[in-house]
């Protein structure tokens, strides 16, 4: 076992949790709604942090724990210890998207996200069709949802032209200086 | 239980700006124009916030920090560009990444410079940010009652979601669990709310489209327990919430092996139709799962 | 180095919001609700304070932007007092100092009738110490900016820079104790400099006795200081003394989460404490 | 030898009074002597009851009176014999250290620790680290000379007369 | 003039064999004001003394240095002899050669120096020495016992038995507290009531005992040995002169359908009532609040009813005074209830219990008479939830410490659930078990091992109601944290023990300290446990923090041992090193300006304020007034008083600063 203390004072360095808080009542886990479908459960993911095994860290960054969390928070609500596990999967996504660790099979949703960004990115908004066109695209998931769409467009629920803001320069230039 | 639901800060009442989001300009149409229907019935003045930004949701919030911060910032810097000292936020997520963003810049110095730098815009940081049920018990509360022509008498679920009420220091909205704010308004319309396990439960959130097996899970759950109870709908107040409650019935239906038909409206579109506007005006046409009241 | 610190501001004229002042102290004179009026009159180049005890001589009475002296300061004058009822204007600072008689019993509210005139041109009669401290939270403070140059100054030298300049400046001192008079704290039966049994304090002006009055005095002013400055505007060779309260007043606010205003307010910053206080100097 | 610190450096032995609390330090140092654990004769200790005792100006005199180093020991917080003087002191060094700082008075020649009745180890260590912590910071003849008022005096005498020398021998 | 005697010790050769104590006696007998000044192996012996005795005499001491070991070990000695020479014991001081000396340093030069210095360091502090005489303080024999739970009735039998007299104030109509409410004792399953009830009635017998219930403290003055309690007696509107306790009124009564505190809410009781069935006094209050004839001004069927004539509406609260000795707060604890929980349903939820509600259920004298039931529909669960913890260890919601006793009662609920519903399951959701104490985890395993309760170790998240079943969301985390869903019955939660809500209060009165969370301080954690930091003033049981029964009799009693050696003396005599406030001739009277900053830095509220009166009666100054009483000695005051109007006995200021300045002479 590798002792890495460094990356656990980076990680409260980043989100101000300490760790070491947790003892393990695993109320987290049980609120989770996730829980089910995750591959450590967020109690676990504490006590693997608290470990300081850097393989751990590794498999955690290589989870899909951190993908499916979905920041709802009901684990910090119900934490006695009031420990931000959301800022901590928030933390862990961002350091496995920066370091290319991330769960081949959580690949779908980092492509949503990145599909969402890049419509912001270019439109200052979200641009629906153009979300699904690029996330389609990044997962060749070509099919899914085709009967959605048309229907959701005769409800009038897709504008079929995207919407451009004005500051699309600042936006632009917010994306270019928060670049990781 | 207390009937002042949501301790509201007295403002002067002037125009209020209005930040609809991404959702309410595309596939949440009807939650926009039901807002707006409602307001009006009130005359509640509302501004658009001009040239308005994604807030960029949990994509942005999981990648990376630093760029959620700085979107949302942007959004509250013209905020107060435009002089306004109050904005109303109709969907959830983008009324917690807004309410957390302004708490988070308050809360660090350095953090705010660093935005302020990022966005090329100041930020003071004392924008009032409410989302519609702050709005409704603020402008509209004591003059619903009187308002009601056509009671919503039907037994609801309301469906709060996880966002509209967490985290609970920073929004400071309406109680931890089982909260009552949406509770007491649909009362007060003539509704009849339900006890039920679910209300803050997560509907699966942004995993619409990239994990829709998760969604016809948490959602089925939550649909579920709401037809168990004899809800005759369920009432929200986030666009995500209603569009994975509402959109992948199909998928929720198939994951219960069952057919639930129980609609999902906005509590604007309830509180709408209560004070006599017709089921057009409030968009009510717009849902896959029809709803229709009587 | 004195002339940038105690330079005084410019009398602004013409922004006197005297009048209602006027009416209010006569009628607290007239109605007998006060026999003493401690105010500011016109001096030769600033106001001077002035105790009126007629309705006679109400119309000298001013209050305007450059009345900043610490008239709290004759509150705990029992020679000048006695047990007349006092009626007062305060500076923002002498509010201060006076919700600090206040809770070192020093005073009583019930013999006295708190004044002071808001930016608005309001006169405002404080009822109750909430009243005066609900005042000092929204009312702005006013700024000293003469000491800030000085500050950054100092807190850029090195210690052996900081020792030379304290310990030059203090040799100037000639324990005259002006100081000690204009500070609404002062009021002490007898003074530490006063005690000889044992003498902690040699009574004669030498570079260290004075420093040691000076570190003492600045001391004895921890969580009570209103920071006004009145002992620095006091001294006659115009030493920066009063940055030394006001850095006790700095620590106080850095270290015990206090500002001022509550440190004023409430029991004493030195005889509380918090279990957490810090300590990361102590090994 | 002369106050002024005339002394070789390598020869220095700084000076260093003690001011500790009866309960705790003052009976940790005497478990340091029943242990027989030898430290650095430079210190003195002088008992109070309680560090909410220790009164700051003694601190002062004992720097006038030509200590180079102090130490403050008492219980450590929550174990104060008369329940929170040490938390009152604790407040008092606190402010009392600001405030010499900005007045340029070297604050790391006060070593405060919290020795408890039972740590006599711990209190060899406190001493002997401060000790070479002084001994690396000289004398302080810094703050002595402020204290000699003869020595002013005579300086400037001897300033003047200096200036008279040279004035008269300029003519 | 000062004539001090220096007498320096060689401690065998302790101190003779790093110090040159001939040196160190010579060099101090050129020490201004020494008289005298000698050296000798031992001075604490025999001899040794003798000879500082004869020098006393003989050379006429005014003080005296001796410079031996360290004054923790011999100053009580040395004292002691100049006392029996006629030198007053506090004009001695002791330079500590040996500790800090001799032992601690090499043989040398410096190490002689030092002892000479540290020699003139107490030469210079004995010259400002004072004669100080002890200070007596007389004792009145009488305690009073706050509380009437099974702490204070303890502690009063204990105090009683030795002779003394006692006053028992509890606030309810009964004495007994949570005791009484107990099913079954953990762990060797004693009902409760049976070995408590027989000590609450040899309490009401006691001739030594006075008992005052449905009544408070409602001021306390004085101090050690001389307190003055003033106590409310609530108004019970029933002669209890007259009452026999027949039962007829609260037979008749038409009010019954009050929550009955006793039963935790889950019984009721008439509105003028006793407590429960074995209450001491067996005899019943009107609970005015909601009672019909106070509230409506119509009824009076109680008094109609009554055979003795006892019932007295019009009776006002009593105020009775009584001197005292000494005080044992035992007030005792509360539990957090249900309400407090928002993810386990705010207290709507009928069959989600706390613990002591749970007691009653199981209790033969409880509402449903031991009968495991839920209060919703009367039926027996058979599924049924315990979740430890629940609000312990919660610094978020609840309280971060540990309550100490639920694991235990947790384990024992659920092993009576099983003797009582025998094809029912139970589970406990507990993250440890705290089992330390004697036969305590062998309980807990028996209720596993034996009586098959599932314990799971995680905590609950939520509970909400479906269908009539409690749905309790979990995980076991040592299953990986595989989630957990029970369709249960019934839940006990095992809410935090905490303080009393009036306990804040009840400190502030007494000047007790109290610690964050409101339960009394004890005035040193190790060593003076039942002490509080006022002195006479004694705590016991769960007001000091959460503990169980055991522990609460044994702190009773350790607390009645203290007033009973407080008590066996006439006179309390304190070292007279204690703080005083200066006085001085008018017009200044004292140089105390009266700003009472030490009064708020006083750990032990010994200040206290005196008015100083002219001739006609006139306030002129309010000054402060250390009580001798209470004056610990610690100095605190002293070094924050700016004019330094106060000051210490034996470690005065002018005592300090000499023997600083003397530090440094050369």
């Amino acid at each position: 076992m590798i002792n890495n203390q460094k990356s656990i004072h980076e990680l409260q360095l980043h989100t101000g949790v300490n760790v070491n808080r947790c003892y393990q009542c695993g109320k987290c886990t049980a609120g989770c709604q996730l829980a089910d479908e995750m591959d450590f459960p967020p109690s676990m993911v504490m006590h693997m942090l608290q470990t300081k095994d850097e393989e751990l860290l590794q498999q955690l960054l290589n989870s899909k724990t951190i993908w499916l969390c979905i920041s709802c928070q009901n684990c910090i609500e119900r934490c006695p210890m009031s420990i931000d596990i959301p800022h901590i999967m928030d933390y862990l996504r961002e350091k496995s998207a920066g370091e290319h660790k991330i769960n081949r099979q959580s690949r779908d949703i980092v492509a949503f996200h990145r599909a969402f960004l890049d419509s912001i990115k270019y439109t200052g908004r979200l641009y629906e069709i153009g979300l699904v066109a690029g996330y389609k695209a990044r997962t060749f998931h070509l099919t899914q949802d085709v009967v959605l769409a048309p229907k959701m467009y005769a409800k009038g629920k897709l504008p079929l032209v995207p919407e451009m803001i004005k500051g699309t320069r600042n936006i632009k230039g917010i994306f270019r200086k928060t670049a990781p | 239980m207390s009937e002042q639901i949501i301790n509201s800060p007295c403002g002067v009442k002037g125009t209020i700006g209005f930040y609809p989001g991404c959702s309410l300009k595309g596939s949440s149409s009807e939650y926009a124009q039901s807002v707006l229907a409602v307001a009006k019935a009130f005359d509640i003045e509302l501004q658009e916030i001009q040239d308005w930004n994604c807030c960029g949701s949990t994509a942005a919030h999981n990648l990376n920090k630093e760029l959620a911060l700085s979107l949302s910032a942007r959004i509250l810097a013209l905020s107060e560009k435009q002089g306004l000292t109050e904005v109303v936020v109709p969907c959830a997520a983008c009324y917690n990444r807004l309410t957390v963003t302004q708490h988070e810049l308050n809360n660090d110095a350095a953090l705010k410079q660093r935005v302020c730098d990022i966005i090329d815009m100041p930020i003071k940081g004392n924008l009032q940010i409410l989302n519609v049920m702050q709005m409704i018990d603020k402008y509209v509360a004591d003059r619903l009652e009187e308002k009601v022509t056509t009671p919503f008498g039907h037994k609801v679920a309301c469906y709060y979601g996880c966002l509209l009420v967490r985290p609970h220091n920073i929004l400071q909205f309406d109680r931890l669990e089982d909260p009552q704010s949406m509770d007491i308004l649909m009362k007060r319309s003539g509704a009849e709310p339900i006890e039920w396990g679910f209300k803050t439960e997560c509907c699966g959130a942004g995993f619409s489209v990239s994990r829709t097996d998760v969604v016809a899970k948490l959602s089925g759950n939550i649909v579920k327990d709401a037809a168990d109870r004899g809800a005759e709908a369920i009432i929200v107040a986030c666009p995500m919430c209603q569009s994975n409650l509402d959109m992948r019935r199909p998928q929720i239906n198939e994951y219960l092996k069952q057919k639930i038909d129980i609609p999902v409206i906005y509590i604007t579109q309830a509180i709408g139709l209560a004070v006599g506007l017709s089921p057009k005006e409030v968009g009510l046409q717009k849902h896959f799962v029809p709803a229709q009241f009587a | 180095m004195e002339d940038v610190l105690i330079e005084k501001k410019p009398a602004i004229a013409g922004n006197s919001f005297s009048g209602e002042l006027q009416k209010t102290a006569n009628e607290l004179l007239q109605s007998g609700e006060v026999e003493l009026f401690i105010g500011y009159e016109e001096g030769t180049r600033f106001p001077r304070p002035c105790f009126i005890a007629s309705t006679d001589e109400v119309g000298k009475l001013i209050f305007d932007d450059r009345c900043t002296g610490n008239l709290a300061v004759y509150l705990t004058r029992k020679d000048l007092i006695g047990d007349k009822k006092v009626g007062i204007t305060a500076s923002y600072f002498a509010l201060r100092s006076i919700l600090r008689l206040l809770t070192e019993h020093q005073i009583q509210l019930d013999k006295l009738v708190v004044l002071t005139v808001s930016a608005e041109k309001e006169v405002i009669r404080f009822a109750t110490t909430d009243d005066i401290t609900a005042y000092l939270q929204t009312a702005p403070i006013p700024v000293r900016e003469d000491d800030k140059a000085l500050i950054e100054k100092l807190n850029a030298m090195s210690r052996e820079e900081r020792w030379e300049f304290w310990s030059a400046e203090l040799s100037k001192c000639f324990k005259c104790y002006a100081c000690r008079a204009a500070c609404p704290m002062c009021y002490c039966t007898k003074c530490i400099v006063e005690e000889n049994r044992p003498q902690w304090i040699q009574p004669w002006a030498s570079t260290l006795a004075n420093i040691e009055w000076h570190i003492n005095r600045a001391m004895h002013m921890t969580g009570r200081c209103a920071d006004c400055g009145a002992c620095g505007a006091a001294c006659p060779l115009g030493l920066p003394i009063h940055l030394l309260s006001h850095q006790i007043v700095q620590e106080v606010t850095d270290n015990f989460a206090l500002d001022v205003n509550q440190a004023v307010s409430g029991d004493n910053a030195l005889s509380t404490f918090k279990p957490e206080d810090k300590e990361n100097f102590i090994k | 030898m002369g106050r002024l610190g005339g002394a070789l450096m390598s020869e220095f032995e700084p000076k260093i009074v003690a001011f500790v609390c009866n309960w705790c330090t003052y009976a940790g140092a005497d478990l340091t002597g029943t242990s027989r654990i030898k430290y650095a004769s430079n210190v003195k200790i002088v008992r109070f009851p309680c560090t909410g005792r220790i009164d700051f100006m003694l601190l002062l005199k004992a720097f006038a009176e030509g200590a180079d180093g102090i130490i403050v020991s008492g219980c450590h917080p929550n174990d104060c014999h008369y329940t929170s003087g040490n938390f009152h002191a604790r407040r008092r060094w606190v402010i009392f250290r600001g405030l010499l700082n900005f007045m340029g008075i070297d604050v790391n020649r006060i070593q405060f620790s919290w020795v408890s009745a039972a740590e006599g180890a711990k209190w060899a260590d406190v001493v002997n680290g401060t000790v070479t912590t002084i001994r690396e910071l000289g004398p302080y003849t810094e703050y002595r000379k402020a204290a000699d008022y003869l020595v002013q005096q005579d300086k400037s005498i001897i300033d003047g007369q200096e200036a008279l020398i040279k004035s008269v021998s300029s003519l | 003039m000062s004539k001090i005697g220096v007498f320096i010790c060689h401690c065998g050769e302790n101190i003779s064999a790093t110090v040159d104590c001939e040196r160190v006696a010579a060099e101090a007998g050129k020490m201004d004001g020494v008289e005298f000044a000698t050296d000798y192996k031992y001075m604490c012996s025999d001899p040794g003394q003798t000879l500082i005795k004869n020098a006393i005499k003989e050379k006429g001491l005014t003080g005296v240095v001796v410079g031996a070991c360290s004054p923790r070990m011999h100053e009580p000695t040395f004292r002691k002899a100049c006392a029996e020479a006629g030198l007053n014991p506090y004009l001695c001081e002791m330079s500590n050669l040996r500790e800090h000396c001799s032992w601690v340093h090499e043989k040398n030069e410096q190490t002689t120096e030092k002892a000479i210095d540290l020699v003139k360091m107490l030469v210079e502090k004995v010259k400002k020495n004072k004669p100080l005489n002890a200070i007596k303080v007389p004792i009145t024999k009488k305690a009073l016992v706050i509380g009437g739970g099974i702490a204070g009735i303890q502690a009063a039998l204990d105090i009683a038995n030795a002779g003394q007299q006692v006053i028992m104030v509890e606030k309810e109509p009964s004495i007994g507290g949570h005791m009484s409410q107990l099913s079954e004792t953990f762990p060797t399953l004693d009902c409760s009531q049976c070995i408590l009830t027989p000590r609450m009635v040899e309490v009401a017998q006691h001739p030594n005992i006075t008992l005052y219930t449905y009544a408070e403290l409602e001021h306390l003055d004085g101090f050690i040995g001389n307190f003055k309690a003033t106590i409310r007696l609530k108004a019970k509107s029933v002669d209890y002169k007259l009452c026999t306790g027949c039962g007829a009124c609260t037979t008749k009564c038409p009010n019954k359908k009050i929550p009955s505190e006793f039963n935790e809410g889950l019984g009721m009781r008439t509105a003028i009532y006793t407590p429960f069935p074995q209450a001491v006094p067996n005899k019943p209050v009107i609970d005015r609040a909601n009672c019909t004839y106070y509230q409506k001004g119509k009824c009076k069927v109680c008094e109609k009813v009554c055979p003795t004539g006892a019932i007295q509406y019009d009776l006002p609260d009593q105020f009775i005074t009584e001197d005292i000795g000494a005080v044992v707060i035992a007030t005792g604890f509360n539990v957090l209830k249900t309400d407090f929980f928002p993810e386990y349903g705010y207290g709507k939820y009928a069959d989600v219990l706390t613990g002591l509600q749970f007691e009653r259920l199981a209790s033969a004298s409880g509402p449903t008479l031991g009968e495991i039931r839920r209060p919703s529909d009367g039926k027996v669960p058979k599924k049924i939830v315990f979740i430890a913890c629940s609000g312990s260890r919660d610094p978020a919601k609840g309280i971060p410490y540990c309550s100490k006793i639920c694991c235990m009662y947790t384990a024992k609920h659920a092993m009576l659930y099983q003797h009582k519903v025998h094809d029912g399951e139970s589970y406990v959701f507990y993250m440890d078990i705290r089992a330390g104490g004697k036969n305590y985890e062998e309980f807990v395993r028996r209720a596993i091992e034996d009586d098959g309760v599932n314990y799971i170790r995680g905590r609950v998240a939520r509970i909400y109601e479906k269908d009539g079943k409690y749905i309790v969301k979990g995980a076991d985390t040592l299953l990986g944290s595989k989630p957990v869903e029970i369709e249960a019955d019934m839940v006990v939660l095992a809410t935090a023990g905490v303080s009393n809500p009036g306990a804040e209060e009840l400190a502030q009165k007494m000047h007790v300290s109290y610690d964050a969370y409101k339960f009394f301080a004890e005035a040193h954690p190790k060593l003076k446990p039942v002490e509080t930091n006022t002195a006479g003033i004694f705590l016991c049981g769960a007001c000091q923090a959460p503990k169980d029964i055991p522990e609460t009799v044994g702190m009773a009693s350790g607390a009645a041992a203290k007033v009973i050696g407080l008590f066996s003396n006439n006179e309390l005599t304190r070292e007279p090193l204690i703080a005083v406030v200066n006085r001085s001739a008018p017009p200044v009277f004292s140089t105390c300006v009266g700003c009472f900053m030490c009064q708020t830095a006083c750990p032990y509220n010994a200040i206290e304020r005196e008015e100083i009166k002219g001739r006609d009666g006139s306030v002129i100054k309010t000054v402060a007034k250390v009580n001798p009483g209470l004056c610990q000695g610690c100095g605190t005051c002293v070094a924050f008083c700016r004019s330094k109007a106060i000051d210490i006995q034996g470690f005065s200021n002018e005592q300090m600063f000499a023997e600083v300045m003397a530090l440094m002479n050369e």
